[in-house]
């Protein structure tokens, strides 16, 4: 508990003239689920576009376990441990469901040694065995030869999140991961969310407020690119900033 | 001095005029492109048809203005019927097909222009009154040559308010980057498309008859001319008509310094600025940048 | 961005597998077999159909490398002349300054084709779609430029490197140690035949390999690949630089075979024959583009004894783009499905043709 | 395997006439058996009787007016013999090399190994004539009657006895003018040029002959093959101070150059002078008014008024609706020499054919004309002309006969 795993310190983002994340400073600890909430184009996955390096931060710094991370490139700061997935379902459409998650998990297998270049992908046994473990997790492991465009929604959306799986993150960032389900496939996936927080850190954007304060211990609420408040979730429904933002952006 | 002086002055000159007549071309490339998303390799062709119809034309009338009215539309029809005959049927598929097809398109028409007019290279006769030379400072230039670049820099201003300013503009600009939202609107689509499609011929059409009559008209310049658009239209940013202009001024003037300075290797300037511009900015100088 | 996206060729590419099929292997097995019957049989009684076999032979390789990219990777080059002519200048100058020993100057050809691809794709692989083509076209044409002034020569102070627009003429055969003689019509045949039997399987190879499939997924979404941990852009240099060995190959191949190296082998139409060789023959299916290959060369060559035959070629790419949108590997592919319906395909074509004109 | 893109001239004359039809058809016929037992038609057939030539010729692309018209010039010629040469049947083969330097090589080849021609006629561009050298050499079963790429080189690296130019070379298109103009129209000069080998050399023979006679050059402007607006090398031309501009341009840049010359008022204080095919029948149509009293050098000229050459004309325009060019005039002489050779020889033999043709005379449309027996390039007499106002336009005009030219053998003796 003493060092924060992911610390921001007045972290910026200008886009041209629009800010879109301003003066953050915010420190998420290991273990457990974090959420950052807020109304639409409040700055959310912005900031989660920093922190995995889509982005470079105008201004501000970011640390992940006490190293610098902002500015590296995405597949380097994949490479510390920080992985996300995205509000809208962003796989390999024309690949089985199998080789979507596969892709994740030979990724720090695969480098560019002769044999990654003339042995067949299947001998990749190690890495396959480990797609067919998250597949069992995310429960598509009875479609795992299906074509990822013919997924049925919840189970593409569980893939989306099975691809940031199978990386094996220390961090994970999940953008809107119950957007557009029902509430079946929902708690489905709040139930995943809450197995993977089990060994792993996570960070949720959601809009569902019942989701986030059963499952959330820390709150984080941005408005207009600023970070507003934070807290548990009982300190943040009684926040009046908060219950402003929220009334006054509906 | 006095001598360098006049030689960058022409150089100038020529290259304003270069990137105004290459920007009507490119015009039309890059809204087809925009708009419809088809890589047009047919474009070069238009041109060339254009240049060609001139000299049937001017010779058959005797009238070099009747040709830069006449040969133009009719530039618009063939384009038309590329559009409607070839392009629409391939609308909805990868867009690399449209490759193919007016890569082939492009091929039969060099080939008919050769079967119609014949291998050697032709000319459209400049208007009487505007034959012989002027003097803009130490240069002696061509009436002509001004009156090309008088009328094509005119050209593209109204294009540029055009599209700028009119509904119809908007309309274009709008369909370019979401023809989902013209659909919603209730306009016909394809009705638009067409329309592009055929004000793109146009304007490459009247480029093909006003560079008739400063250089030859000949079954190479379709091929040609295209590289020199793609550049023109890549440096700007696909779908920027603004980008267009630029592009074309920028590559007029390169092309026409770059004879001043090494001409053999002229060619490698243009395509180094362009890669040089790609590296620097991906999207072109005025393409879409992603924004958050 | 939708314009990029549109670029992905996902939708070119009906089978990723297909070659890798045991119907698949067998049939390649079948072809290379009848192709090393056939070159003795042409070698008695048609000589000509050797050199016409070589040229379709070099240029299929050729296809082939640009398929590897393009149609696994995703990167749409249109600059794969510059690869094929460096190749081929590398040997040609090898020839006439160093050795003709084909142990010696094919390796370079290949090794050529890497590094010119690797720098070209270094500078070129940050940009997307048709922005990456017109780079690569760009590099290209440097090249080219640089070859028809001899630039080189006159950069160096000396006479001459590439012979300007006449080329380097006159080339000796190749020959191995003394102990092939290579310069035997049938011989060369055969090398070239194993070479390019050989870059085909080593494709496929590479294609399913671990690397393979990290390219596939470039191809189908490059963000994501980032954002799980893959150096994209690395991987596509190494990709390019892979395909550019292979074109290079294939130009060291057929300079050699026509004794010649010349500026027009660098030239983009050389690039941009090459991409509707691919289409034509069905992106992403590695031996499509092989056919397309063959298939084009021989139009042009049956083609050329006619007037107006450029009315007649451009016509044939036409109607195939228009009613045969997976190209002739598509077709061939339906026919072996469903040999009957090939009429009704026919029709359904031609009904949605009209369907979509009157619209 | 072209598309050419830059500059062009070209000509819409129907290409084929029956006789390239029969071997098209031939192939397809093999085609069809693959692998089937007894093919017909191998190599090398045609018989004793038949003498087989193949045109490697551009009909499309840059040069599709030139090989087109040296198909005419061909024919017409053949036509006039009963379809014979020599006594013997003639059939001939045409395939389209676009001006390409590969599809040259891979044509010269399907001529010499599938269709087994007893004589190859072409090709119009230098560096296909070039390219070819290694592969007529090899095969050796063939006379080859160079129709018009002038390229020294051929001479000076290939030197073959198979090799006979019914046409010219560079050296003979420029350097005997140098005297003319020096003698005629000014002792100081400018050069302009397409920047590319045949430019280059005629190039380099003027200003070398010039400088001999007592001439000087006071610049010298490369303009690359292909260049569409030449404002700013005519700038440099004008800026130099030169009384006058030897040029070579060919085509569709002479067109450009002309025009654009005259265009930018040089005509008021420059002479231009050039290589005949700066101002030839191809180039004059779009040039129109803006040749008048440019002179230009060159060894066949339409108007020329001898017997024999309106012969010619009247011949060669009732059969193809056109004057002849210079093109037409290599193509009806590289059927003559052909004839000579056959009829000579008395066989069709490729070495036999040689033989018979060295040092042979024709009786050419442009005047005299014989092989050089040391080299088998063309001696023959050079015309320069003036552009005047014709009846239909305007017209080359003779203004002098530059005779007994002695060429240099470039080290080549045979």
């Amino acid at each position: 508990m003493s060092e924060p795993l992911l610390r921001t310190d007045s972290v910026t983002k200008r886009f041209g003239k629009l800010t879109a994340v301003s003066d953050v400073s915010l420190s998420i600890p290991e273990g457990g689920i974090s959420s950052i909430i807020g109304p639409n184009g409040a700055g959310k996955t912005t900031l989660f576009n920093l922190f995995t390096g889509k982005h470079a931060p105008t201004e501000g710094s970011i640390e992940f376990r006490g190293d610098p991370i902002g500015g590296l490139e995405p597949h380097e700061i994949v490479g510390r441990g920080i992985v996300r997935s995205f509000q809208i379902t962003n796989f390999f459409a024309e690949l089985s469901a199998l080789e979507n998650v596969r892709l994740a998990t030979q990724a720090d297998r695969t480098g560019f040694a002769p044999d990654d270049f003339l042995a067949h992908h299947a001998s990749l046994s190690e890495a396959t065995d480990e797609a067919e473990a998250v597949l069992e997790r995310i429960g598509l492991l009875d479609v795992a030869d299906r074509t990822a465009a013919n997924l049925a929604y919840g189970q593409r959306r569980h893939l989306e999140i099975g691809i940031a799986l199978a990386t094996g993150p220390d961090l994970l960032l999940m953008d809107e991961p119950t957007a557009g389900m029902g509430p079946e496939q929902t708690d489905a996936t709040v139930s995943l969310i809450e197995n993977i927080a089990e060994d792993a850190t996570v960070v949720l954007i959601e809009h569902d407020m019942e989701i986030v304060m059963n499952v959330s211990e820390r709150i984080a609420v941005m408005n207009n690119g600023e970070l507003i408040a934070r807290g548990t979730p009982d300190e943040i429904s009684r926040n009046e900033a908060v219950q402003r933002a929220y009334l006054g952006g509906e | 001095m006095l001598a360098e002086f006049s030689s960058v002055l022409r150089a100038t000159m020529l290259g304003v005029q270069l990137g105004m007549t290459l920007a009507l071309v490119a015009a039309g490339l890059t809204l087809i492109f925009g708009m419809l998303d088809v890589i047009n390799f047919a474009h070069g062709s238009l041109y060339m048809i254009g240049g060609y119809l001139g000299v049937t034309v001017a010779s058959q009338f005797g009238s070099f203005w009747l040709a830069l009215l006449i040969a133009p539309l009719a530039v618009g029809v063939v384009g038309a019927a590329i559009e409607v005959f070839g392009l629409r049927a391939l609308y909805g598929r990868n867009p690399l097909y449209h490759i193919l097809l007016t890569f082939g398109i492009a091929i039969m028409v060099q080939g008919l222009v050769v079967e119609i007019w014949g291998g050697q290279s032709l000319r459209i006769e400049a208007p009487e009154m505007l034959s012989g030379t002027v003097s803009v400072g130490p240069v002696q230039y061509p009436v002509y040559w001004l009156f090309v670049l008088a009328i094509s820099t005119v050209l593209i201003a109204a294009v540029w308010l055009m599209i700028d300013r009119s509904d119809l503009g908007i309309l274009m600009r709008a369909s370019a980057h979401d023809t989902e939202m013209v659909d919603a609107l209730g306009i016909d689509v394809s009705k638009v498309f067409t329309g592009v499609f055929v004000f793109g011929a146009i304007l490459a059409g009247i480029a093909g008859v006003l560079l008739g009559a400063s250089r030859s008209v000949s079954p190479g310049m379709g091929f040609g001319v295209i590289i020199e658009a793609f550049v023109i239209v890549v440096i700007g940013g696909l779908g920027s008509f603004k980008g267009a202009v630029y592009g074309a001024l920028l590559v007029g003037l390169v092309t026409a310094y770059g004879a001043l300075i090494a001409p053999s290797v002229t060619d490698i300037f243009l395509f180094a600025m362009m890669a040089v511009v790609l590296m620097v900015r991906p999207n072109g100088l005025f393409g879409a940048t992603e924004a958050a | 961005m939708g314009l990029l996206d549109a670029f992905d060729p996902r939708e070119a590419s009906p089978t990723t597998d297909g070659i890798l099929t045991n119907r698949g292997r067998f049939g390649i097995l079948a072809l290379i077999a009848a192709l090393a019957v056939l070159g003795p049989i042409a070698a008695s009684v048609r000589p000509f159909w050797l050199y016409l076999l070589v040229q379709i032979l070099a240029f299929a390789l050729l296809a082939l490398s640009l398929d590897f990219v393009f149609g696994y990777a995703g990167l749409l080059s249109f600059g794969h002349a510059a690869m094929f002519g460096a190749g081929g200048y590398a040997v040609a100058l090898l020839v006439t300054h160093v050795t003709p020993n084909a142990l010696v100057v094919l390796p370079a050809a290949v090794l050529t084709g890497v590094v010119v691809a690797a720098f070209i794709g270094w500078f070129s692989v940050r940009a997307r779609g048709i922005y990456f083509a017109m780079l690569t076209l760009a590099f290209a044409q440097i090249f080219y430029v640089a070859a028809f002034a001899d630039l080189p020569a006159s950069i160096l102070g000396v006479e001459t490197i590439t012979g300007g627009d006449n080329g380097l003429v006159g080339l000796a055969a190749l020959e191995a140690f003394g102990v092939v003689d290579l310069s035997s019509r049938l011989n060369y045949y055969f090398l070239t035949l194993a070479l390019v039997a050989l870059s085909l399987l080593a494709i496929v190879r590479i294609a399913n390999s671990p690397f393979g499939r990290v390219l596939q997924g470039v191809r189908e979404n490059e963000d994501r690949m980032a954002f799980i941990g893959y150096d994209v852009e690395r991987y596509k240099v190494i990709g390019f630089a892979i395909s550019g060995g292979f074109a290079g190959l294939a130009g060291g191949l057929y300079v050699p075979f026509q004794s010649l190296a010349q500026p027009q082998l660098l030239h983009w139409t050389l690039s941009g024959e090459l991409v509707v060789m691919l289409l034509l023959g069905g992106l992403g299916t590695l031996w499509g583009p092989m056919l397309g290959a063959g298939v084009v060369i021989l139009l042009e060559e049956q083609l050329s004894g006619f007037a107006a035959w450029e009315v007649i070629l451009g016509a044939v790419f036409v109607v195939v783009v228009v009613f045969a949108p997976q190209g002739l590997a598509g077709v061939l592919v339906s026919l072996r499905d469903d040999p009957k319906d090939a009429l009704g395909n026919v029709r359904d074509a031609l009904a949605n043709y009209r369907e979509k004109v009157l619209k | 395997m072209s598309h050419d893109s830059g500059t062009s001239t070209g000509s819409r004359e129907p290409t084929n006439r029956s006789a390239s039809t029969t071997s098209r058809r031939r192939f397809l016929a093999g085609s069809a058996a693959v692998g089937a037992t007894a093919l017909a038609g191998c190599a090398g057939d045609g018989g004793d009787d038949t003498l087989t030539v193949g045109h490697v010729l551009p009909t499309s692309g840059t040069y599709a007016l030139l090989g087109e018209s040296i198909m005419n010039g061909f024919d017409l010629y053949l036509e006039q013999n009963d379809g014979q040469l020599g006594g013997y049947e003639v059939e001939t083969v045409q395939r389209d090399t676009s001006g390409d330097t590969d599809t040259g090589v891979s044509i010269t080849r399907e001529f010499l190994v599938e269709e087994g021609v007893d004589a190859l006629v072409g090709p119009v561009s230098s560096a296909v004539a070039i390219a070819m050298m290694q592969t007529v050499q090899q095969e050796s079963s063939a006379i080859w009657l160079n129709a018009n790429a002038g390229d020294y080189r051929v001479t000076q690296d290939g030197c073959m006895d198979l090799h006979f130019r019914t046409s010219f070379n560079d050296w003979q298109t420029s350097a005997p003018l140098a005297q003319w103009v020096y003698d005629n129209v000014a002792d100081n000069v400018a050069l302009s040029y397409a920047d590319y080998a045949f430019g280059q050399n005629s190039k380099t023979f003027f200003q070398e002959a010039f400088e001999e006679v007592g001439g000087e050059v006071v610049d010298e402007v490369a303009a690359p093959l292909g260049t569409e607006d030449y404002s700013p090398f005519l700038g440099d031309i004008e800026d130099s101070g030169a009384d006058a501009v030897f040029s070579f341009f060919a085509g569709g840049d002479a067109v450009n150059y002309i025009t654009q010359f005259s265009d930018f008022g040089l005509d008021e204080n420059l002479t231009q002078t050039g290589s005949g095919f700066l101002l030839s029948e191809d180039t004059l149509p779009a040039q129109g008014e803006a040749a008048l009293g440019k002179y230009s050098l060159l060894h066949y000229t339409a108007t020329k008024e001898t017997d024999r050459n309106q012969t010619f004309v009247s011949n060669y325009s009732g059969e193809f609706d056109r004057q002849p060019n210079v093109y037409a005039c290599q193509g009806y002489d590289s059927a003559q020499a052909l004839d000579v050779a056959a009829s000579n020889a008395d066989s069709t033999d490729a070495s036999d054919l040689a033989a018979a043709l060295s040092g042979a005379e024709l009786d050419s449309p442009r005047g005299e004309f014989s092989f050089d027996p040391g080299t088998n390039e063309p001696l023959q007499s050079m015309d320069v002309r003036e552009v005047v106002e014709g009846d239909d336009g305007v017209e080359n005009e003779v203004v002098a006969t530059i005779d007994d030219i002695e060429l240099p053998d470039w080290g080549c003796s045979l």
